[in-house]
């Protein structure tokens, strides 16, 4: 049989190179890969003895992956505990990736500045000019602040302690201002994701947005990540999805699948 | 004219492929996704009385063969998907299987009645999980008996709409078992589940990758033994059956009839061939069909057994 | 300096690589290459008291994932092999299998009272082979009590040389099965014979490909259930096990010594990775060994078991 | 996963083209083929409810591939009754092919003519020179007689009806003085394959030799056509041998092993 080529899904370990402590409860894991990855894209990161979850990709430099998780919990915490030379298994990268594209507007919020940040990192590497935009509950929950903030990035936070008191929508108008935008790429809390793409919308602005579901497979068989509508995988078709697809799906802001399949709340 | 139209106990397929359960089977979007990218029919995840959240990750791992699941029995439970199957309805004409488990004679009855409300064309009972009241927890298809039990438990509750139980290969004779119920009357059999199960050890960290130690195996690694085990079925009995395991080519399916499948299930190849497989199957077969003449694939059904041993 | 000695029930192995029955282990000259090649000990075909010339062909055809035989128990007869294990002697030095099979428990007796005349190293006895005196002719690995009577006349005869008993995983509990063994006098299990049985149909010709319809299936595809197997194993005896089944790469090979077995067959890899597969599984080994200072597989031996479930 | 690159190991079903009747029991068949064969390598052809035997390529030309078989049994016999239009299984090509070398001498006999002829096709076409001897017991079981005369080949038979009247050795002498000769391939029967070996041994001139034994796999895993001595697998590293790896062969004019491994007359 003829030596396969690279299969994402298949698992493969490796250790942790290093890690940065955002917070306690918000770190930066740098993990050895020659895998060719674009922003949007996630892998499922698995921790041996604990539980296998998908995390997208934060940044890719110099043959490291940039995985960056807030700690929520049982999974997240254990990998808060995990330190450089720590074995963790990796299946991926899976999905689709924002295509970049001159003056997008990127709007991270929460964890979903991680994305967002490999994608204003790969806009910067390609000369492409972007307006950035991020917001937080706190300035604790931010990852890159200073990093993000070089590069241009305005930011909101829930209680003040970074950028504007408030909420990343409310940059919008201003960030929209700034210039000429082609493209809204956003990633984070649902709420948010639903005001920006109204916001979009009244502009008659395209966007690709990324969606969170609960994910066991990553390959698109399990069924689980398949959003109302069009039966979207969102470990396949997304989690980057732009707006003719989502105007397919009918749970946007609806309380997610869990484990076993249920809506929650039904 | 060739068409791919398929009877199935009755229930009219436009092909004969069918999702297989637990594959893309938990909403009624998915299902329909499915149906409208070429499956003849669809079946729902396994669902039992009660949700289940099922096994932590990693629950769904390939390799380079096919693929190891330890999803296990998670599911959203009957009331979930009875909604389920009634949106389903909405979306896609395609026949709908409502794929049923229990962890005892008992749950294999209730789940059924309740399947029953949402009025699925067929309600295919999985008879692969384990049977909490037997020896060691044996799964129900392992033993003549208990297999027999659930038969006739599910036939009893499922009023006019057609039964058909799914073997697994780890038995001590799919083609007797099968047997064992007709006697207790299924309507059709669907063969295989994964078989193994199979493990796979993360050497760099000393254990076994699937959260659950090990899980069944899919894909094209298991596609002979799933063929030899629908060739016994159909040696030993009339029923039609689902030819399930490794599907992912026309050729494939077409290996399937002729071993005496009726329908033919197709679960994993969406990993290793896309959504897409289904269409690119429909179409594989129905030239197959166009180039001998044939108008159906129903004359290939069982076809090969007439060659008999390959010794003159 | 790590080394990959390996000692099995005594025998000491350069390599824990065993070439499997079956497999190019016909004649001397074929032995002894493989030995020299980099297997640690060779095992040779299965042969009974009797030459038999069994089925026609096709009866090893490879599929993308694996390869299905029916060479069934083809072999030159115990006369014919002692004469090629004693010739083998004098070409290598390293361990030798005997691998007997019988179609009643006296014939496992007789043959093995044969195979002793050669002094082999290890006698195998390969229950895969039908029981002509059983129900249905099923193996007799099939069955608890028919594998305890084969492994006891095949101990009584075998005198001081160790014995192996090479099971399927086609039972009720494979686990239990190596316990019977172990109780009834084995010293070594050997987990997997072939898997299935399997089929391909060629649709053109809407036939089995097969002479004899069915036959077993080896290779890739079948590692992760072989794996699982050896686990089970493991986790039922303290016997040494041959892991046996698939196992084509280092890494392969280090998931069955993790995963507890002492030495690891080697069949269908002579077909997907060619005759330097032992060179290349050896040197693989030893790296692994050498970057974490073990001076022999030994420790790995089970290693993943210590892990337990991925759930904390 | 990736579909498989070309595995020569697996089945292929397809239907014969045309039959060439040499005599009633030795015919040609023509099967179409997209596959790149060597001069020296055989199939396996599987002639559904029959069985499967190796059979030598004879030749190769316009995406026809060409076997030339005679009955001796309940195989080859059932094979005489095929007609265009049957189906027949093929696996292969399998094992190595001679190296096509400027002033070889070609020898072959009985139906070892077949693989000699492909080679002798394959120097043609590349304008290679080459000396060429047929030989067989008797007119009637000379395939290609008119061809190879074109071709330029010396013929002899045991009853005289075509060519001298002796073995195929017999011109060897008279075929080696024709040129300058830089290696002898042959194949046929054994007798004559150690004839021939012993004559170019006697002027130290290097040799590739095919050889015949049973054979169940094709693809070197069965053990069936070991060769005692080295334990060379002519399915694989043959059928065509150097006179390296025959001076290790300790077998060469014994009766071969049967179907069940067994040495005829042991
Ligand atoms: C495509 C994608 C990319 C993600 N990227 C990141 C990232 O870069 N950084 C980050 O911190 N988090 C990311 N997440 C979320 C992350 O997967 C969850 O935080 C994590 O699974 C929580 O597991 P837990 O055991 O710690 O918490 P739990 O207590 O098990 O769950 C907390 C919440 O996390 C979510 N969650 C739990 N399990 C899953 C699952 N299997 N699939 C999806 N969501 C789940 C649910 O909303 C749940 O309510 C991503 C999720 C998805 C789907
Ligand atoms: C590499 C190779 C190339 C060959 N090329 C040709 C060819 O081009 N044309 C041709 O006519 N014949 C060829 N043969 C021989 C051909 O395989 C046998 O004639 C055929 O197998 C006989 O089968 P049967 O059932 O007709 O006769 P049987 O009565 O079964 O056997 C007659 C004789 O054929 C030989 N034979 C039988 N079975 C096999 C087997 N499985 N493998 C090898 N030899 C066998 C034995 O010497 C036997 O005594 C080749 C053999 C080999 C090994
Ligand atoms: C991820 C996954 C989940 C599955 N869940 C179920 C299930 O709930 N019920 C069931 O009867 N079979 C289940 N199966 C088995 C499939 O329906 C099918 O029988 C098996 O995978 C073999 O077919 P395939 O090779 O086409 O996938 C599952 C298979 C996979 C891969
Ligand atoms: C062609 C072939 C012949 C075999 N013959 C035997 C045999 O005679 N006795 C036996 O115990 N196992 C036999 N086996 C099984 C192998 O020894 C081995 O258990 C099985 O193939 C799984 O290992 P693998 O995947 O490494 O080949 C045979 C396997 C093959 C492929
Ligand atoms: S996570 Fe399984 S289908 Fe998306
Ligand atoms: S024919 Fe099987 S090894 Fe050569």
């Amino acid at each position: 049989m003829p030596a396969s080529l690279f299969e994402p899904g298949l698992m493969r370990t490796c250790r942790i190179q290093s890690v940065i402590v955002h917070s306690p409860s918000l770190k930066s894991f740098y993990l050895p890969s020659s895998l060719d990855a674009a922003p949007g894209q996630f892998v499922n990161l698995w921790l041996p003895g604990v539980d296998e979850k998908p995390i997208s990709i934060s940044g890719m430099r110099d043959g490291l992956m940039e995985l960056s998780v807030k700690s929520v919990g049982p999974f997240t915490r254990a990998l808060m505990d995990c330190a450089p030379g720590d074995l963790v298994g990796i299946r991926g990268p899976f999905g689709t990736g924002f295509s970049p594209a001159s003056n997008s507007l990127l709007i991270g919020g929460g964890t979903g500045i991680a994305p967002i940040r490999f994608l204003a990192q790969s806009l910067r590497d390609r000369g492409m000019p972007y307006a950035l935009v991020c917001g937080a509950r706190s300035r604790c929950e931010l990852i890159f602040e200073d990093e993000l903030r070089e590069w241009g990035c305005r930011f909101a936070s829930d209680d003040g302690t970074c950028g504007i008191c408030g909420v990343v929508t409310d940059l919008l108008d201003e960030a929209g201002e700034s210039g000429l935008i082609s493209v809204v790429c956003a990633a984070g809390p649902e709420p948010m994701l639903l005001r920006i793409m109204a916001w979009a919308d009244g502009r008659s602005l395209p966007y690709q947005i990324s969606f969170e579901r609960y994910m066991k497979c990553g390959i698109g068989i399990c069924g689980s990540c398949c959003l109302d509508g069009s039966g979207i995988r969102v470990c396949v078709e997304g989690p980057v999805l732009g707006k003719d697809q989502i105007a397919q799906v009918t749970e946007c802001g609806l309380p997610h699948r869990d484990a076993s399949g249920l809506r929650l709340g039904e | 004219m060739s068409s791919l139209r398929t009877v199935l106990a009755g229930v009219i397929l436009e092909s004969p492929l069918v999702l297989a359960s637990g594959v893309l089977g938990l909403t009624a979007s998915s299902l329909a996704r499915i149906a409208s990218a070429g499956a003849g029919a669809v079946t729902t995840k396994s669902f039992g009385t009660e949700p289940r959240a099922g096994h932590k990750g990693p629950s769904v791992v390939p390799y380079p063969q096919g693929i190891l699941n330890c999803v296990g029995l998670s599911n959203p439970g009957a009331d979930a998907m009875i909604r389920e199957i009634r949106a389903y309805r909405a979306l896609s004409s395609a026949p709908v299987i409502a794929s049923v488990f229990g962890r005892t004679v008992e749950e294999f009855g209730d789940v059924t009645a309740r399947a029953r409300e949402a009025v699925p064309d067929l309600i295919e009972a999985n008879v692969s999980c384990p049977n909490v009241a037997a020896e060691f927890g044996a799964p129900f298809g392992a033993d003549f008996e208990s297999c027999a039990a659930v038969t006739r438990a599910v036939k009893r509750n499922a009023g006019p709409i057609p039964v058909a139980v799914k073997l697994t290969v780890n038995c001590p004779g799919i083609g007797r078992m099968a047997r064992v119920c007709e006697e207790n009357g299924a309507d059709i059999i669907t063969a295989v589940n994964t078989i193994g199960p199979g493990m796979l050890i993360a050497t760099e960290v000393c254990r076994p990758v699937l959260s659950n130690l090990v899980g069944g195996v899919s894909g094209p690694a298991i596609f002979p033994v799933a063929l030899r085990a629908v060739w016994e079925v159909r040696a030993h009995t009339a029923l039609p059956i689902i030819g399930t395991g490794g599907v992912c080519t026309a050729d494939d399916a077409l290996q399937m009839l002729m071993a005496g499948a009726t329908a033919v299930g197709v679960g994993s190849a969406v990993y290793h061939g896309g959504i897409d497989v289904f269409q690119n199957i429909n179409g594989g077969v129905e030239a197959f069909l166009a180039e001998r003449g044939l108008s159906s694939p129903a004359s290939l059904i069982g076809s090969a057994h007439a060659a008999g041993r390959n010794e003159r």
